[in-house]
């Protein structure tokens, strides 16, 4: 398990970056909104919230079929499958890798994003503290979209369609919480969700996820 | 230690391609699989390495005791060669110490520190031949195994292949060269080939209703 | 006799053969009684003017979209659990006309919010919610699309059915942290004093009573031409042999 | 004959048209598809039965 | 080159279902973004030239490393770049390809989205018009993008990083054209711009493409 | 229409890997270049059919004659048989008449309408082989053209292979396997090899600060 986390990382570090990639198209979304709508303070930092979590979703979204379209096109993923290893857990360990690789870089640096699009002050914290508890859920569902379609070549925007309206309760609440933290309103019931989400997925979704992937290794 | 195989049917693309196989490979045989291109080796190879259900028949094999190689290495090509094997070996839970030995057996050495996107085809194919040694596991299940070696990499593996057969290993292999192990006993898969419409997946849904149109 | 007999192909066949021409008469009886009576015959409402009736093709059409994704659930756990290849079929026939009814839905709102509410489009929960609804009918049909082996595709599909059907609840109740929202609240319930009043209740129950019966009807023609359709590959792929 | 639909024509009209025609649609597509697959069957049940008669 | 435009336009039909996908993701940019932001129209309305134009560029993205690295991976651009058929013109054909299933029927589906989003009614002939004349240009850019990164496993998130930038002018223009044409303001010299942009990089980037996949095929 | 190379060096991850390679190949000949894994036949095959630069030396080639065909064989597998041919039929502007011949000529003809993803190994290659006959070249560039063929395609190929040199055309060949082909001249690689690092790529960057540390 660690074996498959380590070399998961290491792949993403030495095949274009890792790390700075999930982050620099984080940044370009933060950068290119205020570019389309338009300079104005006041709309940005109403919107603010809402953009650097749809960006956070987006970031993911776009190295979601790296998780298991790689292994699978070069055999990989069929020597996995009879190795040693459950699936579910290798399932949940390249999750916890693709989150790695994204979902932490990305929550350590939205603080500087939310300058960019004038985030009000109170919100930074809720901003950090969501984007770190909801990130996680947005790997796992990702992870599980990949399995759907790791059979199919250009599988990408299949992914994004079948993922996405499943990233709608996490992004609904994440950035709820954000709302309301920078509004100074009290956050409690959707950052208990949003924990619930993440919880409840990574509990399950391996599970779906490796039925899907030996029904397509079938 | 033993691979028992009886009246298996397997199929692909929802067709059975083959039936009615059957053999046993006991520790220190080796089978060679033989039959025209499109046969259903890979297909049957697959079934018995757990990858896709079988038809019919039964397969018996001790738990955790096979190791397959397919068509594909299942290299990463960023990684370098030692980084490939540390992996498996890291699966498998052998340890460093069947990484070197593996490498020194395959004649990798040299090339340890090689990014597997930098091999030749025939590096390539040593490297996922070298995969196998570092399992540890007793029976190897392999797909064309010689494919792009030279004759000196054949003449190799199939020295690497004798000393695992005489440790108590086994394996089943489907290839279409001579391996220059003539002690392997050769099953022709081509008498097992089901054709003909009376074989379409058997007992499944598409022939469940049978004249349901009149 | 249990149920599970239906699920054999050659007696599907044969009852639903036996149950359509009726099925279609009843439908389209239904139907017409239940659109003429509500377009022709009913006064219009006080508030609402003639606006009122669109709900004759709105509600029954919202209805049955969610009941479409909840029959699709059912059939596909009965896949996943029992393997009967006809109630795979017969989710993948559904998805089409729960997707339809759902697209039914969100014009005729549209076009009713505009008057009502001075909009196409309101970012309220309800409506909100069946966006999302739509969104995993392209999903689950764009899925079984994308693969090619029958049975591959009904289990990933319904996998996917069975997923989706979690998260939309989510987001129904996600939704609702935003405000209470402009649309209106159950108003046909079981309780006699609460509903609307008996002219325009009469024919959209009969209008209800339409849509279902379309709706049964359409899958069961539907399911019989996945059926046949399997039954041609396996016949087409047989002669490639031989 | 027709209703007078006041100043709603248009949003009445239109739902009614918009649903006709989804529906419509709806139904053409799923008995074509019917036709279709049930003269390929056809055919290719003709066929089969010649060859093994 | 007739041949190779339709045996794109065949692939991406068989694979996952070509027209509809871009589509799909377009759409559902449209969707999150409100469910991020919340649902006040006078907000909505506001950004909503911006975000369409975001939307479609992300969508035209998603499909990008499709352009040519399918063909690497599977040897046939080694064949098509020994073929009597010069490697620009394959380059352009390439992205009239992607074009036609990604920024086509996405301008045809603007309007719609535009509704979801409380586009000003004004605004809509113009964000027909500006995504019709500028989403040539996204598809031959990233195709250009799509070259420099073909050799890399896992070039989605470089692509990004690289195309986006690239990316800029055309947003800004058309973003802008959208924004005046809903405010009712003059909209010549944006327009202007965006079409010189969409000619030029028609003409010149098939060429740097056509390089770039010759040094990465080397 | 020769093939001429004289004095050929090539490259491959900025080390110079064979050099002085000199051969000349006409109409109606079949030369087999052989070599152990490694020594960089592949190399060579691609400089010769320009997707690389050569180090030095020189090729000679008539314009639009060569047809290459890679270790990969370029299917797409969404593709039927049929589609795929015909793309390269048109591209090549050989027509329609070109596909029909090569799939009888290779035995794909029950195959027509399958998908690629549904071919097994030895099918595929026999499909990338149909290629080169549809492309209407007259000199073939292959590299390892009979991997995961049975005997049966390996000898359909070697008839397929006379017709083509009968008819003027030309063969470049590397492989590892016997084709069966007595008459066509055999190149052996290794003799070439240019290792020891005074070759490290001669006039390049690496070259051309030599010394500049002292
Ligand atoms: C695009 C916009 C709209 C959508 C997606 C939508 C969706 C729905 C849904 C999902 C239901 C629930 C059906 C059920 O299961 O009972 C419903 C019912 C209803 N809708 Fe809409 N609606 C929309 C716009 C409108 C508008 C503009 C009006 C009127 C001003 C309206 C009036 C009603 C009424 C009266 C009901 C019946 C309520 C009930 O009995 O539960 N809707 N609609
Ligand atoms: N979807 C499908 N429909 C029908 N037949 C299929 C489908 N997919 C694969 N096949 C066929 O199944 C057969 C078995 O293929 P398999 O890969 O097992 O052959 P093989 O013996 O390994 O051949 P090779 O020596 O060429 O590797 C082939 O004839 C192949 O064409
Ligand atoms: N980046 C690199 N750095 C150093 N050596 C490299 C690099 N890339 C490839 N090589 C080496 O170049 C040599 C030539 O490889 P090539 O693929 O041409 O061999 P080949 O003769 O085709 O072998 P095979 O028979 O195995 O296909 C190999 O020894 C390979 O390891
Ligand atoms: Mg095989
Ligand atoms: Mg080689």
């Amino acid at each position: 398990m660690i074996a498959l986390l380590l070399r998961d990382l290491r792949l993403s570090f030495r095949a274009g970056g890792g790390f700075g990639l999930g982050l620099a198209f984080f940044l370009l979304v933060a950068v290119l909104v205020p570019l389309g709508v338009g300079p104005e303070g006041g709309t940005l930092a109403k919107i603010a919230p809402g953009i650097l979590w749809v960006g956070a979703l987006l970031a993911c979204l776009l190295s979601l079929d790296r998780i298991f379209a790689l292994d699978f096109e070069d055999g990989s993923l069929d020597l996995l499958a009879t190795a040693p290893l459950p699936l579910e857990g290798a399932v949940a360990v390249k999750a916890a890798a693709h989150w790695l690789v994204t979902g932490l870089p990305l929550t350590l640096a939205s603080p500087v994003l939310g300058l960019l699009l004038f985030l009000p002050e109170r919100g930074y914290l809720w901003l950090v503290v969501s984007l770190a508890i909801g990130t996680p859920a947005l790997s796992i569902i990702g992870a599980f979209g990949a399995a759907l379609t790791v059979g199919l070549k250009r599988g990408g925007l299949l992914l994004g369609l079948l993922v996405l309206p499943l990233y709608v309760p996490t992004l609904i609440f994440g950035a709820e919480v954000v709302k309301r933290g920078a509004a100074g309103m009290e956050i409690g019931t959707p950052l208990a969700m949003l924990a619930a989400i993440t919880a409840g997925a990574t509990a399950l979704l391996p599970f779906a996820a490796a039925a899907a992937l030996r029904i397509n290794l079938r | 230690m033993e691979l028992v195989v009886s009246d298996l049917a397997v199929e692909r693309g929802g067709l059975v391609v083959l039936a009615g196989v059957s053999f046993r490979l006991a520790a220190g045989g080796a089978l060679v699989l033989r039959g025209p291109n499109g046969v259903g080796k890979t297909t049957l190879l697959r079934t018995l390495a757990g990858l896709q259900p079988a038809v019919a028949g039964s397969v018996s094999v001790p738990p955790e005791s096979l190791a397959y190689a397919s068509h594909a290495d299942g290299l990463k090509a960023v990684l370098t060669v030692t980084e490939n094997l540390a992996f498996w070996a890291a699966v498998y839970g052998t340890g460093a110490g069947a990484v070197a030995g593996a490498m020194q057996r395959m004649n990798l050495a040299a090339l340890a520190e090689r990014r597997a996107a930098n091999l030749s085809a025939g590096q390539k194919r040593r490297l996922g031949l070298a995969r196998l040694l570092v399992t540890g596991r007793p029976i190897w299940v392999l797909d064309e195994p010689t494919v792009s070696l030279d004759a000196a990499s054949v003449e190799l593996f199939a020295w690497v292949l004798r000393a695992h057969l005489a440790s108590g290993g086994a394996a089943l292999i489907a290839t279409h060269i001579d391996l220059g192990l003539p002690e392997a006993e050769v099953l022709e898969l081509a008498p097992f080939r089901a054709d003909g419409p009376a074989l379409a997946v058997a007992g499944g849904f598409d022939d469940s209703f049978d004249g349901a149109f009149g | 006799m249990s149920i599970w007999e239906y699920a054999n192909p050659k007696k599907f066949m044969q009852t639903s053969a036996w149950a359509l021409p009726g099925l279609i008469v009843l439908t389209v009886v239904c139907m017409a009684v239940g659109l003429v009576w509500g377009f022709f015959f009913t006064p219009d409402d006080y508030k609402q003017g003639s606006t009122v009736k669109i709900i004759y093709l709105h509600v029954p059409a919202a209805m049955m979209a969610i009941n479409a994704w909840a029959m699709m659930l059912v059939t596909s756990l009965i896949w996943v659990v029992r393997r009967h290849h006809v109630s795979a079929l017969a989710a993948k026939a559904a998805a089409p006309i729960g997707l339809t009814f759902t697209l039914i839905a969100l014009a005729t709102g549209a076009l009713w919010g505009q008057p009502m509410w001075g909009t196409w489009w309101a970012w309220d929960p309800r409506l909100t919610s069946f966006l999302v609804l739509c969104l995993f009918y392209l999903g689950y049909i764009a899925l079984w699309k994308a693969i090619e082996n029958p049975d591959t595709a009904a289990d990933l599909t319904a996998v996917l059915c069975v997923v989706g059907s979690v998260f939309a609840l989510l987001s129904r109740y996600a939704v609702n942290f935003w405000n209470q929202g402009l649309h209106q609240g159950a108003s046909l319930s079981l309780d006699k004093e609460e509903n609307v009043s008996d002219v325009f209740w009469q024919p959209l129950v009969i209008c209800i009573a339409g849509f279902v019966l379309l709706f049964v009807t359409l899958v069961l023609v539907r399911t019989r031409t996945e059926i046949r359709a399997r039954r041609l590959a396996a016949l087409l792929s047989r002669e490639r042999l031989a | 004959m027709m209703p007078d639909l006041g100043k709603y024509t248009f949003a009445v009209l239109a739902s009614y048209g918009a649903t006709i025609v989804l529906l419509v649609a709806l139904v053409a597509v799923s008995f074509w598809q019917r036709a279709r697959v049930k003269r390929a069957l056809a055919e290719v049940e003709a066929r089969a039965g010649k060859s093994d008669g």
